[in-house]
């Protein structure tokens, strides 16, 4: 009566979850320490934006590149992936269609990136541009957009019903309900896919190696090849026997997704309160 | 005329005047595509390259050799890289090579390693899996981790010809084996782990691990040179049909005495 | 008094035709509105149908260029022979098959219970504000190339495995650890997001009956968040089989069967990734055809996720 | 005679196997309040939303039969968006959108092309005072709807539908979680809405639904019983079912 | 006098800013019906929630006074699962799990221990039947809660508190989505309940809370404004305001 008296079960089952939590908290501790430790004291200023060509190892171009990639994937896959998710919760009724773009849709989400490489490679060679900043851009879009589609979808579907309802019973038209109550309350839901794939894309190798290609120079255009920060990483991890500065590029890689996870948290925080 | 205009503005207007006069005004981009152990020279030639030609841009992608052959042959690459010699198919292609250097391979292991050399045949068994402890070798009672690169690798073809790991059954070399991707995957590997074995490009030596003496030879440019370290393999760069003027100066450069300094300061073994 | 009738039909007259005017206008407004709906909803769903035309794309180009090398090398052959020796003209991948199926078992066994746990710590456990501080951890995590976890599996899981357990260190285990701890955020994430959609009330109602908060996690609210549960093992699961380079670095790539955790072994990407820039020739077509075979591999599992997860869906209805 | 706004021909309505309306054939009179009365799950909610459509969300469902709004099949050729304008409805649970109260009201007049400040804050002003919360809530007018008691939030959702004058009012147990003071209010304002609109609603309270209708309908199994003046059904039912239900000696 | 259950000592409930609970002092007597009646959002359901500890739930509240169950304060050194266990809840929206009917009604004394199927056969129909549901539901006990009438979900609710045996029976407006029929019912369920359990119950509905009550308390904007017998309240009130209301003057 006093004192709380808990079921084993019930304390077998806390304590899983005490334990998951801090495994998994750990193993992210134990990783940022890790790299950071051995990598923050090889990046200056010059070693950020520096060519290779002018100081030994720098890493601007692939910088540059990285970014150019975010932007171009975001700016193709984003909308996209939301107006499918639009149609799949909204619009579609349950029939074969709404299977089929399902089916693509979760086996889209199940190919692995090589083979999405692959056919980046071969596919956008004969659009000629073969190498490119751009076809890195569309092989990553479609990589990238079933993880939007699900994400948004979920986050549109956890919209309760009741509020579809009172719009519609309002005689508000469906792309208003949409647009002023449904998106409104899954902006947080999207939002979160979008800084996951902003994650994925800086992070992607095996697709962008094939497509993008390893030119460590800052790209002229959207139409030149270039070598991204994760794919310099896989390089100097494989081919050249450079460690310190594998910890390094790792370090700044990792400061650039917290710099992201940071910024889109402001935002969805901002969101929050509104 | 506006250019003249922004040109003497910028005071660049003598310089590119040299240029002209020395007839070297080229522009353009030119690609290169293939081998992953070329592309490092290649790299470090055209930054040099680029250099002298302001105008224009080398692109170097390090995708593979047998990528660069077939790049070459579409047309796709305007000069390709290979770090190993054309197969027969290939060779019907018409693709015209130009040997442009050579390459060591080492065989390394971890520094703590007591031993220091192996003979040719010692290192035969070792990756065929026939000798599998160091104490068969004079070392410590502890098994032979080997470490080898993925059948087709450049530095393997060279490597396994060399120690007898080929066979009308192809290659010799153990399955079980580590197989790592690239030169600087084996080199960690081996830093890592005291008991492995496995062998590396000549350029990419370094303290963190220990090039054993083969037969008691050592893995010198020198030696190499004289003939007295039997491991290396050319690297080769390839064209196909009318070469642009770009590549052709490069290719010239390349082959130029300064291209072949630039060879040998990378621990390549330049042709002579 | 006449004229005054006529006065007002009149006005009666001109409100009428007024009012009908605006009808028209109004009506035509609307009729352009709704034609501008219809047009958004089939803008919704041509975005849609690119995944479609993706997978279509995708698997006609993989498959153009794999299938010929099945046909040649025999399709039995192919996927159950061990030997893959191009030099010899061997070309079976039943070792990369067995050794994707092993790892992505290994990173499931690994990522899928720690996540949905983690899951449900972070969203029924601890107060808000310190969520406020953990969320951010997990987006990190998820954020974190792949490359670096492979960097980091081979720096660090790799000699541990190598000193304490024996073996190369470049293992079934190192690996399974790497792609398990890779996965975590993709199940952490989805998983909570189907918690939290979970009605508040059904969890006030089970509380309400006396039933202890962590029994209420387990009765009701993850029953009910069931099926987002499933997507996020689904993802994790394609997370995990796709993973290449990561595996490359820390698996140690040896094309055989490994017998015991600390056995190396060869994934099919791993395989792919590490041959496609020296393959020639049939190598290279086997290599392709291996996309094949890892593509088909994956529909399966779809397919089985698939009948799983609308299970689950239709018992919510 | 009254003349009559929504004339209900041979209805049926299935959810999945289930037959939940069975052969409905009714009229609902301009400028009167129709009230629907029978035992829960007889299918009164399921009857009101076929009024103005907002089954079509429901997955599974099929609807045969006729539903004419001013002799106009609303299940051909009619706007959905307009008809729903024309037919608002109140729900039986209440279902504020999280938003302010203030955005709650200004929502359907948004909607429907009301810009001006000025204009939303006097729809706004108005509403909330028909649906009699302006009291309580006019000095918070920013805060959630969601946090709002249970009564309150009913009282928004009806404010919420007056704010975009609807033709005919569905109010599905508007005053279920209402005190008796807000009740009557209520009830005072459907006397009001009378005079221009036309309002129908379900309710449990048999005293609500003799003070305030003019015609009842009695619901029992899906099937309508009996429809008339409030008078005849509650004093001269003509059916044995309706008297029992009536006099509560039902069940 | 009559054995006092829950003794409510100088309780102030704050959301955040806002003084919900007004320093309340009650008694609430065992084995007898309490009933709660007041306005709209005047905190009956707020204070209804606070003897069973379901605010703890709610962000940002504070909490001051006294709550006594049997003479042991609930906010300190209690087992709250098994408060709650002891005080069950009824919900003034329904909210059943999204499971089938049948393991609704199970779901509590599953997790109480209860494992036996024969057993639990007996307490879903005898729960269900307490509940005056039983004959609706007896032949679909495994489809799902969710697809029930907005009165079914009610009584399902009421069904599954009852499944669990409390000592004190907390229902917010338990019959608002309720048909006479059913009212009626449930009413005589609760007349049942008191021979063995206390019963809370929130209404609006005054006849009701006269026709079951024996003691009724009348709330005003948080504040206790009257407590005491039913008959008394309803016919010799003390407080003005309270005459006002019952005899709907009042607002
Ligand atoms: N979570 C909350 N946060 C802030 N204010 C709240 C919250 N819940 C309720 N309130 C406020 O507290 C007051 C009392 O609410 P409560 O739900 O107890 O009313 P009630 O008496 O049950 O009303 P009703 O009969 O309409 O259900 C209301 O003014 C309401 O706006
Ligand atoms: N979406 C649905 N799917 C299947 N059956 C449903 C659905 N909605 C309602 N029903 C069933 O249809 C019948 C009528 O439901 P309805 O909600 O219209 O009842 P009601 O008369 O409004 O009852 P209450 O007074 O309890 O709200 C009930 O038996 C209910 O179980
Ligand atoms: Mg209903
Ligand atoms: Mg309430
Ligand atoms: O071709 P290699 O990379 O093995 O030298």
């Amino acid at each position: 009566m006093n004192k709380k008296k808990w079921p084993i079960k019930d304390i077998i089952l806390n304590l899983c979850i005490w334990m998951a939590a801090i495994f998994t908290i750990g193993v992210l501790l134990w990783i940022l320490v890790y790299i950071l430790m051995h990598g923050l004291g090889k990046i200056s200023f010059d070693f950020l934006i520096g060519t290779p060509r002018e100081i030994k190892n720098a890493i601007w171009p692939m910088i540059v590149t990285t970014i150019y990639l975010v932007i171009i994937t975001i700016i193709i896959s984003t909308p996209i992936g939301i107006c499918a998710a639009i149609y799949l919760v909204e619009y579609a009724k349950p029939g074969k269609i709404v299977n089929l773009i399902r089916f693509a849709t979760e086996s889209l989400a199940g190919i692995p990136s090589i083979l999405y490489g692959l056919f980046g490679m071969i596919f956008f060679a004969i659009f000629d541009i073969g190498f490119s900043i751009l076809s890195g851009g569309f092989t990553l879009s479609i990589m990238v957009l079933p993880n939007i589609i699900r994400t948004t979808e979920e986050a549109l579907r956890a919209v309760p019903n009741g509020y579809r309802e009172a719009s519609l019973g309002l005689g508000v038209s469906k792309l208003r309900t949409i647009l002023y109550v449904v998106l409104p309350s899954a902006l947080p839901g999207i939002l979160t896919a979008v800084i996951l794939n902003i994650g994925r894309i800086v992070g992607e190798s095996a697709a962008v190696y094939y497509t993008v290609g390893m030119v460590p120079e800052v790209p002229g255009s959207f139409l030149d090849s270039g070598r991204t920060l994760a794919v310099h990483m896989y390089l100097l991890a494989s081919e050249m026997v450079d460690f310190d500065t594998a910890y390094a590029t790792a370090t700044v890689l990792i400061i650039i997704i917290i710099v992201i996870n940071f910024i889109a948290n402001m935002i969805g925080n901002l969101l929050d309160k509104k | 005329s506006t250019k003249e205009v922004t040109k003497k503005s910028n005071g660049e207007e003598s310089e590119s005047t040299t240029k002209e006069i020395m007839g070297k005004d080229l522009e353009g981009t030119i690609t290169l595509i293939g081998s992953t152990s070329v592309t490092p020279i290649a790299q470090v030639i055209g930054d040099s390259f680029m250099k002298e030609y302001p105008n224009v841009k080398i692109e170097v992608q390090g995708v593979g050799s047998s990528a660069g052959i077939k790049a070459t042959n579409d047309g796709l690459a305007d000069i390709g890289m290979s770090s190993r010699d054309l197969k027969e198919e290939e060779k019907e292609l018409g693709i015209k090579e130009n040997i442009i250097a050579y390459d060591g391979i080492a065989v390394v292991v971890h520094p703590n390693n007591k031993i220091n050399n192996l003979t040719q045949e010692q290192i035969g068994k070792i990756f065929k899996g026939e000798i599998t402890n160091w104490n068969e070798v004079g070392g410590k009672d502890e098994k032979i981790d080997v470490i080898s690169r993925e059948e087709g690798s450049g530095t393997r073809s060279a490597f396994e010809e060399l120690m007898g790991l080929e066979s009308e059954k192809g290659s010799l070399v153990r399955q079980d084996a580590t197989f790592a991707d690239g030169n600087g995957a084996i080199v960690s590997n081996v830093a890592q782990k005291e008991n492995a074995i496995g062998y590396i490009s000549l350029s990419y030596l370094n303290d963190t691990v220990k090039a054993l003496t083969i037969d008691g030879v050592e893995p010198t440019i020198e030696n190499i040179k004289s003939g007295d370290y039997a491991v290396s393999r050319p690297f080769l760069m390839l064209t196909k049909g009318k070469v642009s003027d770009i590549a052709q100066a490069y290719l010239d450069y390349v082959l130029s005495e300064k291209g072949q300094k630039i060879v040998e300061e990378n621990g390549v073994i330049s042709i002579d | 008094m006449k004229s005054k009738e006529k006065n007002n039909e009149m006005v009666a007259v001109r409100q009428e035709f007024f009012y009908m005017t605006l009808k028209k206008i109004r009506h035509d407004w609307r009729k352009k509105k709704k034609i501008g709906e219809n047009l958004i909803e089939k803008l919704f769903f041509i975005c849609a149908f690119i995944a479609v035309l993706s997978i279509i794309l995708i698997t006609m180009f993989i498959f153009y260029r794999g299938l010929p090398a099945i046909a040649e090398i025999g399709f039995k052959d192919f996927i159950l022979k061990k030997e893959w020796r191009p030099s010899a003209k061997q070309y079976g991948i039943f070792s990369m098959i067995i050794g994707s199926i092993y790892s992505t078992i290994g990173a499931i066994i690994v990522g899928v219970p720690i996540g949905v746990l983690t899951a449900i710590f972070l969203s029924e456990m601890v107060p808000k504000p310190i969520v406020k501080i953990l969320k951010p951890c997990v987006e990190l995590l998820a954020g974190i190339p792949s490359v670096v976890y492979g960097f980091f599996g081979l720096t660090v899981f790799v000699p541990l495995i190598h000193e304490y357990l024996g073996g190369s260190g470049n293992s079934l285990l190192a690996t399974s650890l790497i792609l398990g701890i890779m996965i975590l955020p993709t199940i952490i994430n989805i998983s909570m997001s189907s918690i939290n959609a979970v009605p508040k009330e059904y969890k006030e109602g089970s509380l309400a009956l006396g039933v202890t908060h962590i029994q209420t996690i387990f009765r009701v609210i993850l029953p009910a968040a069931r099926s987002g549960i499933l997507a996020a093992v689904v993802l994790g699961i394609g997370r995990a089989i796709g993973e290449t380079m990561a595996v490359v670095l820390v698996s140690g790539n040896s094309p055989i069967v490994p017998g015991a955790l600390i056995d190396k072994l060869r994934t099919m990407t791993g395989h792919i990734a590490l041959e496609m820039k020296y393959a020639m020739g049939l190598q290279e077509d086997a290599l392709f055809a291996t996309g094949v075979v890892l593509f088909i591999f994956i529909m399966i599992i779809n397919l089985i996720l698939n009948i799983l997860t609308h299970k689950a869906g239709d018992m919510d209805e | 005679m009254d003349h009559t706004k929504i004339k209900i021909k041979d209805l049926n309505l299935y959810y999945g196997d289930f037959h939940a309306l069975k052969n409905i054939n009714m009229e609902i009179k301009e400028k009167k309040i129709s009230a629907l009365i029978g035992p829960s799950g007889c299918g009164k909610s399921t009857f009101l939303k076929t009024l103005n459509r907002m089954n079509d969300l429901v997955r599974n469902i099929m609807i045969t039969g006729e539903v004419r709004l001013d002799d106009v099949n609303i299940y051909e050729n009619i706007d959905v968006i307009k008809l729903r304008k024309r037919v608002g409805i109140v729900f039986q649970k209440p279902n504020p959108f999280p938003m302010s109260i203030y955005d709650n009201i200004a929502y359907g007049p948004r909607a429907h092309g009301v810009k001006k400040k000025s204009q939303l804050d006097e729809i706004v002003e108005k509403s909330l005072k028909g649906a009699a919360i302006w009291e309580e809530v006019k000095d918070r007018l920013k805060t959630n709807a969601l946090s709002l008691s249970g009564g309150q939030q009913q009282r928004i959702c009806i404010a919420r539908v007056l704010a975009v004058e609807p033709e005919v009012l569905l109010m599905d147990e508007p005053t279920s979680a209402l005190d008796p003071a807000s009740t009557l209010k209520i009830e005072e304002l459907m006397k009001d809405l009378k005079r221009n609109y036309t309002v129908v609603i379900v309710t449990h309270n048999m005293q609500q639904a003799g003070r305030i209708s003019d015609y009842t309908s009695f619901f029992l199994n899906g099937e309508v019983v009996e429809t008339g003046l409030t008078e005849d059904i509650f004093y001269r039912p003509l059916d044995k079912r309706t008297e029992d239900y009536i006099t509560g000696r039902f069940g």
